[in-house]
């Protein structure tokens, strides 16, 4: 760990040690850095430090995904087969690409004091970000209009108190008030493992029944009761991640916005980028989280 | 403002136990045009390709290759797009170590839940470990040994069975069912006598009187605390079988498609989807509905007719009274 | 361990110290309050953070010792006829709302946000942490959050309060108090809790965000700021707890704000992740929010440990001893705290194999903390002690850390903890090494900083005497709550059978004078602040940079950086009086200041 | 191998309460296994110090001698010592966490049903009852769901505990060997936070010998009695009696106390004129349905076969004051006969009543 952070004062000493004379009148250079290097150092670490509680952040709803897509697999294969458009996805997928590449490409201006590249590149990657929204737009009214949404305002919302042992179908074939008492004794431990069957018990993660439905596509009717119950989770899952998502892309586009109103002043040169490096950095990893959001969620088959 | 005005003269600390070329500011390098161009295009590649496979089914390793391509791509983006290819390693470092915590996070939730199966019973491993495995079900006809409390051995058996006192009395297959129940009443009966007829009968064989043993019949162990101050019905259960079959004893019989001979037995339970037979000699068998062909209940019970035939009335009534004596043992 | 050659051949320290004149330091440097509120000064924002914090300690503090009463009966609304209903949703409220604010708004940010921001670039030798408007930021974020905890507290006052004269319908919109216990345990947080579960929620996300941002501003500091000379190894101590911390911050703390996100969406929305009634599943929720809590423990130990190794090395006046082990201990726990959450969750229905793995893990976290404290027992042998206040509290925590550690023995071992669990014993174990051991750190660094942070001297005696007070008060409160626990008294009930009586009433009295002892440690802070003596520059001693410019700093800490060598040479001090304190050695002690005038003692 | 606590006398008199399972032995060892170790550990380091501190306190004029900043030998010591000791109890306490984790297929299984704020045991035969009976010399294991949110089923003196989960079903089992004493019973306590009612969530567990739990499950098994009766037994044995008074003080929910054929208020909605079966029916099935003024609706919905219903519904009815018992009716709290259908034993309305199996005889 030290060696990696030791390499970073590299450059100021070196730069400092070269003593150019420029350094200390740099107009950004906060007073408690010695060299603009440093200070942009500092920059982009704090920055990829912060990039990296975004990734756990996103982390929790990944490890959501994951326990609930190996609990009920046939739900996410039914939901995302019947109501997520493969073809949205991946023009969403391409738009944040281009988007990322102009981004990459505006840095890659301001490093060489290309304002009105720079410019430019902001405008298209701001565009880019505006299209990807627009097609998030289309896809949730669409699920508004099929009545997925999330919660109750989801079609198939069940809501029923959790299954308790006692309301298990073999409780009821049992006598009722027993003249057996072995009822109790020998048939209840034999009892136990058919009750935790499909349906059963443990409905969270009981495993869906053998019957295989690869032929034909799912229907809701084909689904396990306990996987029934679960459907509309998968598109709790979908908004929440989407969703958390598109406010991350919202956000960008309000920081792209300020880095461009700052270009326009023509405040950046290859003496001072930074802000155009970090923005081009927040919005990269916006781009990455949808990397993986597109197989996870659009190419279930 | 006043802090840039101080700056000037301050000479800042400056780090001097770090190495490196001072020329290039790490991470400033401008990416080359190609560079971006070809990274784009292979994005564009990979999403293609990403997409292309999900159409072919692999079954789950569908998801992995997904995956896969995902890593690749981000990989791509990273090392280019952010620059981590010219970048001090560290942060890299920063983001692996992330991504190494998430995996870490999710692995451990699913290995729980994973873990958390459906079936009720502990794992394998467990069990080997505790010591405490599930009995194996015995085969057909042979059948566990099940003692009484305080078995008699075969010579006292056969001992008491030869000074029956009721020996050349009538036996009950020379009687009529209202006479034999009307004198058993009235008989009192030897319980000591009455157990060595329970061994001799065979009665121990289905009927379990120690709640340890696995049943095949209903469980005597206490019949005249369920059916107090009845002992009609035990003759009547013992003359007449299927007169009255005890809840839970029905004889069920299903033919299935998988297989050629129907299973019979008690229905111990039933889900969803699946029937669980327990059948004569204890075997339990669980099987989907959807096998069956054929479902229909015997009106009989296993239990044969006319055990009882060669016994006299004083022998059903030493039975009851045996019976009685295992629900109150206090009343030695 | 090149590092410790380089330590060996240390060259005796540079004495580079600095005067400036009493009216130019960081807390005359600009005027009025917007100079503080806007202040970008990291010592300022230290300043700020510790009112807000200590003020929230307050409210924690009062809502302790409200529910210790409340326990001295068994019975307590027969005994006083009270309304049953209400008297039990008042405690409930009254532990959820003490757990929330101490956790949330007090220990976790007490020592990285308030002693990290005072000393971590002093200690380091830089003019400020790598981020200054960010500090200010997250100071502000942690105001935003405290005020969201606010509302819940003023919605439970108005609720009860009218509630007990009879109007029981007076609510803040969606803030009556908060009753689900700090852990928002779901599904009752989610489905069944008519409290103020989404404003308080929301609060510890926003407070979340706050220690995140120090984190960030801590991590890249200390890679980027380290001065000349300060290489990894001739960091102090406490700047590895808290880089640990800050690892631990930004790593875990995500994951509690996706978290209560969650909380909130399903209480919302329903969107059925956690609520088993709509398909979720409520260990799921409990592996995340403990692969956050968790590690939050060690968020509130780590620097505190830190905060000791400071105290006993120069209050011993002797080198520390393992300087490499504990500083990697320090690492190691950050780490492995990340694999043990699933130690909460023993009896919540984790599957064996689940349980067995993270005990094991467990088990080895306790392995640095040990060496930890067999290191700072052995940094004592052949030292020269001098008690004051500061060193009370050090040895301190030493036994209160013990004594929790290992209790923590029963807790991981996977069948003793079956009966333990969600018991007092646990109540008992986690305040012995949460309260105990992070508060009497707390304490002591306030103490020891004290001069360096105002400038003026506390009074020695008072000082000593609390601390022995908020010993004894500690301990009667608390050992008690370990005999209870074994016997089986469970956590947060509000009435118990008659037989545990006699513990609580043992509790509650050791909580009162530990109250009294706290309430003499303000005491004398604030008769130090209003008519304290003036400090010298190095009272104590030690040899950290902190004590290489005046009491207190000025504003850019060092115009002139000094050299750094070993920070714990302390032999390179000689004690010379009350007014100069320690002084370099082999240098003629400096003429006394004359008032507007500096004096630079040169080496 | 079980080291008797009595080794340290005091400590094992402060510490756990009477062992009363087979279970509880293992734990106890390794309790006081670890006791001891930490015993002898905190005097260590307590002796350290006070020792260094009273030998190195500062005295004016006395020099300090050298001493060592590190000793990589010492440092191995003590990272070594106690690897070993907590690898040794990590063993132990694994090896006594797999005897909790499975039991033995011959258990005798009793399902635990919590919801606020109560526990509800219904034996293998349907016999419900709101205390926990056991038959003691035979392994038990408890099924536990849970109705709404988490609870806990806590019980000191055999040393369990388990979090009752709802949507999963935890199992715990153990065996007690020796029954209670008459009127002892232990102790059932919920130790996960679950609200309001959480400390006043209590049961209790007794121990019976084989022939007496024979006759305790015969008798709550058999209960016979005419509805209003019936009605009385649900309402105690189904945890109504936990938050609804039928004397008219205000619980939880609403009175029971001249509630029927009486208008009530409700959250939202209008007013019932009258309260009737229809409602009672809905309040028992969909609780949260009709919530009544000043009451928030914290009740799970139940689940009750409809001719228990009618009989809630005809005891709720002998409540009110205007109640004029039907001629035919017999008073609901007198002795019952019982149908002939069922054993021949008078049983009272509760089922505190004599047991069954004297009465016959």
């Amino acid at each position: 760990m030290s060696t990696a952070s030791d390499t970073h004062g590299a450059a100021a000493v070196a730069e400092h040690g070269d003593g150019h004379g420029h350094v200390h009148h740099s107009p950004h250079l906060a007073h408690h850095f010695d060299s603009p290097e440093q200070q942009f150092m500092s920059a982009k670490l704090g920055m990829w430090v912060f990039l990296g509680t975004e990734v756990l952040m996103f982390g929790g709803l990944f490890c959501a995904y994951s326990v609930y897509r190996r609990a009920h697999p046939q739900v996410f294969e039914f939901a995302a087969h019947d109501y997520l458009s493969t073809k949205l996805g991946a023009l969403n997928t391409i738009i944040l690409i281009t988007s990322s590449l102009t981004m990459a490409w505006g840095v890659r201006c301001a490093q060489l004091t290309q304002l009105k590249g720079l410019k430019i590149c902001l405008v298209l990657t701001l565009m880019g970000a505006a299209g990807f929204l627009v097609v998030k737009t289309i896809e949730y009214t669409n699920k508004w209009h099929e009545h997925v949404w999330v919660g109750p305002s989801n079609r198939y919302y069940v809501a029923r108190p959790p299954i308790t042992y006692a309301s298990l179908p073999p409780r009821t074939i049992l006598p009722d008030n027993s003249a057996d008492a072995n009822a109790g004794t020998a048939d209840a431990a034999q009892i136990r493992p058919v009750a935790s069957g499909a349906g059963g018990l443990n409905s969270n993660y009981a495993n869906p029944p053998e019957t295989v439905f690869k032929e034909k596509d799912l229907t809701y009717d084909q689904l396990a009761p306990a996987d029934q119950k679960n459907v509309a989770t998968f598109f709790s899952i979908y908004f929440l991640m989407t969703g958390l998502h598109g406010i991350h892309v919202v956000v960008g586009m309000g920081l792209i916005t300020w880095i461009l109103i700052r270009a326009n002043k023509g405040e950046f040169s290859s003496e001072f980028f930074t802000p155009v490096d970090l923005v081009g950095l927040y919005w990269h990893l916006v781009d990455l989280i949808w990397i993986f959001l597109f197989p996870l969620l659009y190419l279930i088959k | 403002m006043s802090s840039l005005a101080q700056s000037n003269e301050i000479p800042a600390p400056v780090a001097d136990d770090v190495g490196g070329d001072g020329h290039h500011p790490k991470g400033a390098h401008a990416v080359p045009r190609r560079i971006l161009i070809g990274v784009y295009l292979l994005l564009c590649f990979f999403t293609v390709i990403t997409v292309a496979v999900a159409q072919i089914d692999l079954g789950p390793a569908n998801i992995w290759v997904a995956l896969f391509v995902a890593v690749i791509k981000s990989s791509l983006v990273v090392l280019f797009f952010m620059h981590i290819w010219w970048d001090s390693p560290f942060n890299g470092f920063v983001l692996i170590a992330a991504m190494f915590f998430v995996a870490l996070f999710i692995g451990i939730s699913m290995l729980d839940t994973k873990e958390y199966g459906p079936n009720f019973q502990a794992p394998e491993l467990f069990q080997e470990l505790s010591g405490n495995t599930p009995p194996v079900p015995t085969a057909g006809g042979s059948l566990p040994a099940m003692e009484i409390p305080g078995a008699l051995a075969q010579a006292q058996v056969d001992d008491l069975w030869n000074h029956d006192p009721s020996k050349g009395q009538p036996t009950i297959k020379t009687m009529k069912y209202d006479d034999v129940v009307a004198a058993a009443l009235a008989d009192k009966g030897d319980r000591h006598l009455g157990m060595a007829l329970f061994q001799k009968q065979g009665c121990i064989k289905c009927h379990t009187v120690d709640e340890k043993d696995l049943p095949r019949a209903p469980y005597l162990g206490n019949v005249t605390l369920r059916h107090p101050d009845d002992p009609i019905y035990i003759f009547q259960s013992v003359l007449q079988p299927s007169a009255v079959i005890a809840p839970g004893y029905t004889t069920n019989v299903f033919k299935l498609s998988t297989q050629q001979d129907p299973i019979e037995g008690f229905l111990v339970s039933e889900t969803a989807d699946t029937f669980t037979v327990r059948d004569v000699n204890g075997q339990v068998t669980t099987f989907p509905k959807s096998f069956v062909t054929l479902h229909k209940t015997r009106p009989t019970s296993l239990m044969t007719e006319g055990l009882a035939n060669d016994l006299t009335v004083h022998d059903l009534a030493s039975i009851y009274a045996f019976l009685n004596s295992l629900s109150h043992p206090s009343e030695e | 361990m090149s590092s410790t050659a380089e330590l060996e051949h240390a060259s005796p320290p540079a004495a580079a110290i600095y005067l400036t004149p009493p009216e130019d330091n960081y807390l005359t440097h600009d005027k009025g309050v917007m100079s503080w509120i806007f202040t970008l000064d990291h010592k300022r924002i230290g300043i700020l953070y510790m009112g807000t914090v200590l003020s929230f300690f307050l409210v924690g503090g009062i809502f302790a010792l409200s529910l210790r009463t409340e326990l001295l009966w068994y019975n307590t609304p027969d005994k006083f006829h009270l309304d049953k209903e209400l008297t039990l949703n008042l405690y409930n409220n009254m532990f959820t709302l003490h757990g929330a604010i101490m956790v949330f708004l007090f220990i976790i940010p007490a020592i990285p946000a308030i002693m990290g921001n005072l000393i971590l670039p002093i200690m380091l030798g830089a003019k400020d942490v790598a981020f200054p408007r960010l500090n200010l930021m997250s100071l502000w974020i942690y105001w935003i959050g405290g005020t969201f905890f606010l509302y819940v507290l003023l919605g439970g006052v108005l609720h009860y309060g009218f509630a007990m004269f009879g109007h029981p319908n007076v609510n803040l919109p969606g803030g009556m108090g908060l009753d689900t216990g700090w852990t928002f345990y779901a599904p009752y947080s989610t489905t069944k809790s008519l409290a103020g579960v989404v404003p308080a929620t929301l609060g510890a996300f926003v407070v979340g965000f706050s220690s995140i941002l120090t984190g960030v501003n801590f991590i890249t500091t200390l890679h980027i700021l380290r001065p000349k000379g300060m290489t990894w190894f001739r960091m102090p101590l406490f700047l590895w707890g808290l880089y640990a911390t800050s690892i631990i911050q930004i790593l875990a703390t995500p994951v509690l704000a996706i978290t209560l996100l969650l909380v909130v969406a399903e209480r919302t929305m329903h969107v059925g992740i956690f609520d088993p009634a709509i398909g979720g599943d409520p260990v799921l929720f409990q592996h995340f929010f403990w692969f956050y809590s968790h590690p939050a423990v060690y968020i509130m130990i780590l620097p505190a440990m830190g905060v000791i190794s400071e105290l006993i090395t120069v209050f011993s006046r002797k080198h520390i001893f393992g300087y490499n082990f504990i500083a990697f201990s320090s690492i190691a726990i950050a780490l492995l705290g990340f694999l043990v959450w699933g130690h909460h969750m023993f009896v919540s229905g984790q599957s064996p194999m689940t349980d067995s793995i993270f005990s094991f893990i467990t088990f080895s976290v306790a392995i640095p903390s040990a060496v930890k404290v067999f290191n700072w027992t052995a940094t004592l042998y052949r030292g020269s002690i001098r008690f004051k206040t500061p060193m009370l509290y050090a040895l301190g925590f030493i036994l209160l850390f013990t004594v929790g550690g290992l209790t923590g023995l029963f807790l991981g071992a996977l069948s003793t903890d079956v009966p333990l669990h969600d018991t007092y014993f646990v109540v008992a174990h986690f305040h012995y090494v949460m309260m105990g051991s992070m508060l009497f750190a707390f304490l002591g660094g306030m103490y020891y900083w004290f001069p360096k942070i105002f400038g003026k001297m506390y009074h020695e005696q008072t000082g000593q005497v609390a601390a022995l007070v908020v010993f004894l008060g500690f301990n009667l409160a608390f050992f008690p709550q370990f005999i209870a626990g074994t016997q089986g008294m469970p956590r947060r009930w509000a009435t118990y059978p008659e037989q545990y009586q006699i513990y609580h009433r043992f509790s509650t009295a050791g909580a009162y004078l530990m109250g009294l002892g706290l309430f003499i440690v303000a005491g004398n802070w604030i008769h130090a602040l209003k008519r304290g003596n003036k400090a010298p520059p190095n009272p104590w001693g030690g040899n950290t940079l902190e004590w290489h410019c005046t009491s207190p700093p000025p504003y850019y800490n060092f115009k002139k950086t000094p050299a750094v060598d070993d920070p714990y040479a302390l032999g390179a001090w000689e004690y010379v009086s009350e007014e100069q304190g320690w002084v370099p050695r082999h240098s003629e002690p400096p003429p006394l200041a004359p008032p507007g005038q500096n004096v630079a003692i040169t080496h | 191998m079980f080291m008797h606590p009595s080794i340290l006398p005091i400590l094992a008199d402060i510490w756990m309460p009477r062992a009363a399972s087979t279970v509880a032995g293992p734990i106890d060892w390794l309790f006081y296994f670890i006791l001891y170790i930490c015993i002898f550990f905190f005097f260590l380091i307590l002796g350290l110090l006070v020792a260094f501190s009273w030998m190195y306190r500062y005295q004016p004029g006395k020099t300090q001698g050298p001493a060592p900043k590190h000793s990589t030998a010492l440092e191995l010591t003590w990272t070594f010592i106690p690897t070993v000791i907590v690898i040794v109890i990590f063993y132990y306490g694994f090896k006594g966490y797999l005897d909790l984790a499975v039991p033995p297929p011959n258990a005798y299984p009793v399902i635990v049903l919590a919801q606020t704020w109560g526990y509800q045991f219904q034996y293998p035969d349907g016999a419900i009852d709101d205390v926990l009976h056991i038959p003691a010399g035979r392994p038990v294991e408890l099924i536990l769901n849970s109705k709404d949110v988490i609870h806990g089923f806590y019980v000191p003196e055999f040393r369990l505990k388990k979090d009752i989960v709802p949507g999963r079903f935890n199992r715990l089992w153990f065996q007690a060997n020796e029954p209670t004493e008459p009127d002892k019973p232990y102790d059932v306590y919920c130790t996960q936070y679950c609200g309001q009612g959480h400390s006043t969530m209590r049961s209790t567990v007794t121990v019976d010998s084989r022939i007496d739990f024979d006759k305790y499950i015969y008798k709550i098994s058999h209960f016979v009695g005419p509805p209003p009766a019936q009605g009385r037994h649900i309402y105690e044995k189904h945890q109504c009696i936990g938050c609804h008074s039928v004397d008219g003080t205000r619980m939880t929910g609403p009175t029971w106390k001249n509630m029927w054929g009486n208008p009530v208020d409700f959250e939202s909605g209008p007013r019932l004129a009258a309260v009737d079966a229809a409602y009672i029916r809905e309040s028992i099935l969909q609780p949260g349905a009709k919530i009544v003024k000043t009451f928030s609706n914290v009740m799970p919905p139940q689940s009750l076969k409809d001719e228990e219903i009618n009989e809630v519904i005809a005891y709720i009815q002998t409540l009110s004051d205007n109640y004029k018992p039907p001629a035919t009716t017999q008073p609901t709290s007198g002795p019952a006969t019982a149908p002939t259908t069922a054993p021949s034993a008078p049983l009272t309305a509760s089922a505190g009543s004599a047991p069954a199996s004297d009465s016959t005889k």
